[in-house]
């Protein structure tokens, strides 16, 4: 029983009838995730891979008792499908798209607040629980079982340590992509407790990046919260400030907001171990476990 | 994408917001056109993207044509910091009362809009709040509701803003608020907001900053960008749909990835080293022979540019549609060291195509190895 | 306060809601004027707040002039439930294909509006609901959001609405759903919502329902309301703030007190110890000398009245104020006896007054005690 | 430490420089409760009865630190100002006023939850823990400190309840005008686990009345969280359907939806004792403690 997904979670991939979502959509549903319904405005009453599709969330939840939903739904279309997901009461809502706009991430991350749903991403690879099940596009064949939690705003600074760990036989319990665009839904305080929660995880990775404050703000909790051990990284230390990185999130202010000795300070403040890049950090890991 | 004052300039009079108007010209001939046309005296203001034009001689005042063409001249031919003068906004000179402040933009941490006044304006927000913090108003907003009354009647009242300055002053608030969110700003803001001659109160200088993320329902800012892009790579990659981030302005080292983390992390391991990187395209998804021929061609056009880290790390990705990519591409980029890391699919395949390819290339396994391999290169 | 029919289709028609429009009369006057001017068939549809006009002949078809004069005249002089038909309704004749139901009501339990939808129509939803519980769809809404697209999508595709009919469908939900909020209503119901010969959708037959505490905004349906209230007791006591109350068409008791639960904590026991009770006035807040004998005239002006019970429990009243106001207003109901519990500040004060006045008053202690001394009055 | 307010609560007055609002204001202060700032918009800088008066609550909290707040505002503009209290942060609203239009409260009713706000009323007497703090206008004369706590839709009988426990010589803990209007902010099952954590309160007395399913909800609450004893009285029970009566909410749907009978029987059903009045139901309470 993992917290977000597991082999009991009913899935919508809203956007199924898309390039990407069908694509998915099968990669998924070979590694046993439960896709159980797609929503298309338009292309309600077909099929796609044998999954049935419908024009509306509400309709998906009543019909297959779906619990959580994965948007392949295009950045520029992505707030109106996570305001119909969280509005139809789905408690669990991941979106993929990257870039969208960030006056509709503000509404949707206390929209999600508001209504109690959980949101993740966007611009994240999903989430997924190694032998479980995934929600997302990331290529599970480097992923396996076992018990470090890892939370990353980076996509392939995260593949790279699970592809490092892997070739020394570590496993990871839940691995939730939070996304490197400027709001994310659910912050990575707001997913640790979940972690600290959960028996599968033994320790905690953050891998984190320069700009914001949301390795501030989870070093601020780790401290007063969290016992499991927590190792993290902070990339983008060498980007010159007000430089502004693929990430819409990954930029630090001309005054030196989001800078990565700061985030890094505040960790090491909290107990934090930080690592000095990928490799690092999977010696580090494996130094504590 | 931070517009020039003349375009933040034309969204506030599109908004009605009352603003010191003025003509813009982007070239001598316009501004020669002005001749007898204009009321003096009147500024010059040099339109460029960065901070700290008035010491570098970007403004400037004319008190008749033949000083307004001298002037002008001279600011067209100018550069501030690097930045060529191509606009100069030219508003009339307006006797002021007052300066004051007002701002609306983001607040990454609360993940709110949130606006900020203050009745002592003039200078940066940071020095008003080091000289007079009780008479600065800042109000965390909420996303998902409107601009309400009693936000703008708390910021008046916690400022003490005089009365007769209230009723223009809500109005304006409300009229910039409107600029910030139909507009998608991440920054919206009036310094110095005047008062003058009359007691109205009025914009004298403006930023807008808007959030590139939502500029495909922008196009006109869309066109302004593309209009006053100086490093014509950028456009360049973007019509592969490849971004391109300048990094230095120098260095020799080029990082191409699929991932902004990885390109952070690939420049963090490449300073650290030693060695220093002028400017990254990250590939986003979907790394395909061709995207690559187009990003290595991109990438060796840059004159800074002598090596090409290529750092690709894909998941489901195929090496030997990347190798393809390098192996078609090698034309374009001779002259250029290339170190590739590759991981993925059909890793064995890809460096099989890449070894019978000729040039300098040199494949590393991993990304620390790749890192040392460029410093052997590089000699560093 | 419920809307007569006619009143409904006002409404629809100002929103713009495909309806069957008609002419309405207040007299055989104004029926008359008609003669020659109408298109037959037609249907006459007298106008009373009550169901079953069906059953009582409250709606027939006059097929020419003469049958319609006819009729009107046997219709205004009908009454219904015991109210009398001021209106009659005349709408056209209309041929259906189909006859469907919608409506936005009020779900109290969660305390959101909700949206019902059925395919099915032309009988009460509850009948609806037992015969196709599958072609219903019922949705709950946020009150803090727009009524959403995908909720309609919802509706017609869990109810399987034919395609041909969806785009006359959404406008008409968009349009009783803005008529729902801007009017402040309880219910706004089309029933039958019906399928005309061109495939179009119409509203045959409305109910609409307006929350009582937002008539302050609704200048139109107050005055509607004062028009057709029967009962004069209850705008003669609204004039004074007191709220008149009719509880049963038979009884012989009026219940006086100074808020809703006290009142209805006496007609409760009133009742168990087996009497009646006809009416009751709620005093509200700040029980006045004056309103006391306001309360006490318009209890005794009710014909069925011979007793009256005032029971005041008020923590910071004062009792000789009360009582003054039993002491100023003996004279107006002096056939009427009256039981009277008092509770509050200076309450001895207020009984040595009661005791100098003349006329069949009892005074009880406490609220059980009066009811038993009415039963003793009332020799039950 | 009483759970709504008490000696410590630093109440706003919204509305105190109405007639109300002042007479109130000055009942509560001799009282003992600590009214430390009034709201009425156009009239900031002043001062009522030596409170300092504010144009706006966000003015008054940040000056006052106040942290609860009553609303002496007329129905018609009871929306505007709990609407203002609750964006603005307040973590207690009380309202007073009788008659508020059904769909702005239930705006309010979604937004404080949303917001994290307790909203007690519309059509409250308020509350009060006797000895401690009022925020309301009930007659505290006949409220003394003691163990049984109550909530009420109806005040009048409230007080006729509190009245004869007086006699008796039974005091309350806490007493909480839930309102008799259509849709309460809080209702009784949003109200009872405070009862029941509340040490000082040792049994809970629900005075509902006909109308609505609050005292339904209550019932279902009671039967799977509350250990204390509960006491019921159901006022309206002899009231004919679809009548309405002063109270908006006291009203039984034509097809009985919302009677008497239902809820008495549910309550039972959930081990609740059932009063008859007001004086059986003081009888009751006595028995018990």
């Amino acid at each position: 029983m993992s917290f977000f997904i597991d082999e009991n979670t009913k899935l919508i991939v809203q956007g199924i009838t898309g390039r990407e979502g069908t694509f998915h959509t099968e990669q998924m549903l070979e590694y046993g995730t439960k896709v159980v319904a797609g929503v298309t405005p338009g292309k309600g009453g077909g099929e796609v891979l044998g999954v049935p599709v419908f024009n509306t969330v509400m309709e998906a939840m009543e019909e297959t008792d779906a619990n959580a939903t994965l948007l392949f739904v295009p950045p520029k279309f992505m707030y109106k499908a996570a305001y119909e997901a969280i509005i139809s009461g789905i408690p669990l809502v991941i979106t993929i798209a990257e870039g969208v706009p960030v006056h509709e991430m503000l509404k949707l991350h206390h929209l999600a607040k508001e209504k109690g749903c959980r949101l993740i991403g966007p611009n994240s690879f999903g989430v997924i629980s190694p032998g479980k099940a995934k929600a997302g596009f990331m290529a599970h064949r480097i992923f396996m079982p076992g018990n470090v939690g890892i939370m990353s705003r980076s996509a392939t600074n995260c593949y790279e340590t699970v592809f490092l760990l892997k070739q020394k036989g570590i496993g990871q319990s839940t691995v939730v992509g939070v996304g490197g665009d400027m709001v994310p839904g659910s912050t990575f305080a707001d997913i640790l407790p979940f972690f600290e929660n959960d028996p599968d995880t033994k320790i905690i990775v953050l891998i984190g990046e320069i700009g914001g404050s949301e390795e501030e703000l989870a070093a601020a909790y780790i401290k007063e919260h969290i016992t499991k051990p927590v190792v993290a990284l902070i990339a983008g230390k060498n980007v010159p400030n007000d430089t502004s990185m693929g990430h819409a999130g990954a930029i630090v202010s001309p005054d030196g907001e989001g800078s990565a000795e700061k985030k890094e300070a505040e960790l090491r403040n909290s107990g934090v171990h930080i690592a000095e890049g990928t490799e690092d950090l999977v010696e580090i890991l494996a130094d504590l476990l | 994408m931070k517009l020039l004052e003349y375009k933040a300039h034309e969204i506030f009079e599109k908004y009605d917001l009352p603003c010191r108007s003025g003509n813009v010209v982007g070239s001598m001939e316009e501004l020669t056109k002005l001749r007898g046309k204009m009321k003096y005296p009147l500024v010059l203001k040099a339109q460029v993207q960065t901070g700290g034009r008035g010491k570098a001689g970007g403004i400037q005042f004319a008190s008749g044509d033949s000083e307004l063409l001298k002037k002008g001249k001279a600011m067209f031919e100018m550069k501030i910091k690097d930045l060529p003068v191509k606009y100069i906004f030219l508003p009339e000179m307006i006797e002021l009362k007052k300066e004051m402040y007002l701002s609306f933009t983001l607040d990454r941490k609360h993940k709110k809009p949130v606006m900020i006044f203050s009745p002592e304006g003039g200078v940066e927000i940071n020095e008003i709040a080091g000289k007079h913090p009780d008479k600065i108003a800042k109000v965390l907003l909420g996303p998902l509701e409107p601009l309400n009354d009693f936000v703008i009647q708390y910021a008046m009242d916690k400022t003490g803003l005089e009365q007769n300055y209230r009723s223009d002053f809500k109005d304006i608030c409300r009229k910039l608020y409107n600029i910030f969110i139909d507009m998608d700003c991440m920054l919206a803001e009036i310094n110095p907001l005047i008062v003058d001659d009359n007691n109205k109160l009025m914009a004298l200088d403006g930023k807008i900053d808007i959030d590139d993320n939502s500029l495909f329902r922008h196009d006109d800012i869309r066109e302004f960008r593309d209009d006053i892009e100086e490093n014509k790579l950028i456009p360049e990659a973007r019509k592969f749909n490849l971004l391109y981030i300048p990094i230095n302005n120098e260095g020799n080292i080029a990082v191409i990835s699929n991932g902004s983390g990885m390109i952070m992390s690939s420049i963090d391991l490449i300073t650290k080293r030693g060695m220093t990187v002028t400017c990254a395209l990250d590939l986003g998804g979907g790394a395909t022979a061709d995207r690559i021929t187009e990003s290595l061609r991109i990438a060796a056009s840059n004159p800074l540019v002598d090596t090409i880290f290529m750092n690709i790390f894909g998941g489901i990705t195929r090496c030997d549609e990347i190798a393809r990519g390098v192996e078609n591409g090698i034309g374009l980029f001779a002259d250029t060291k290339l170190v590739i890391r590759l991981e993925g699919t059909n890793k064995e395949k890809g460096l099989e195509i890449i070894a019978g390819v000729r040039g300098s290339i040199k494949i590393a396994e991993g990304l620390k190895n790749g890192v040392e391999i460029l410093a052997q290169e590089l000699k560093v």
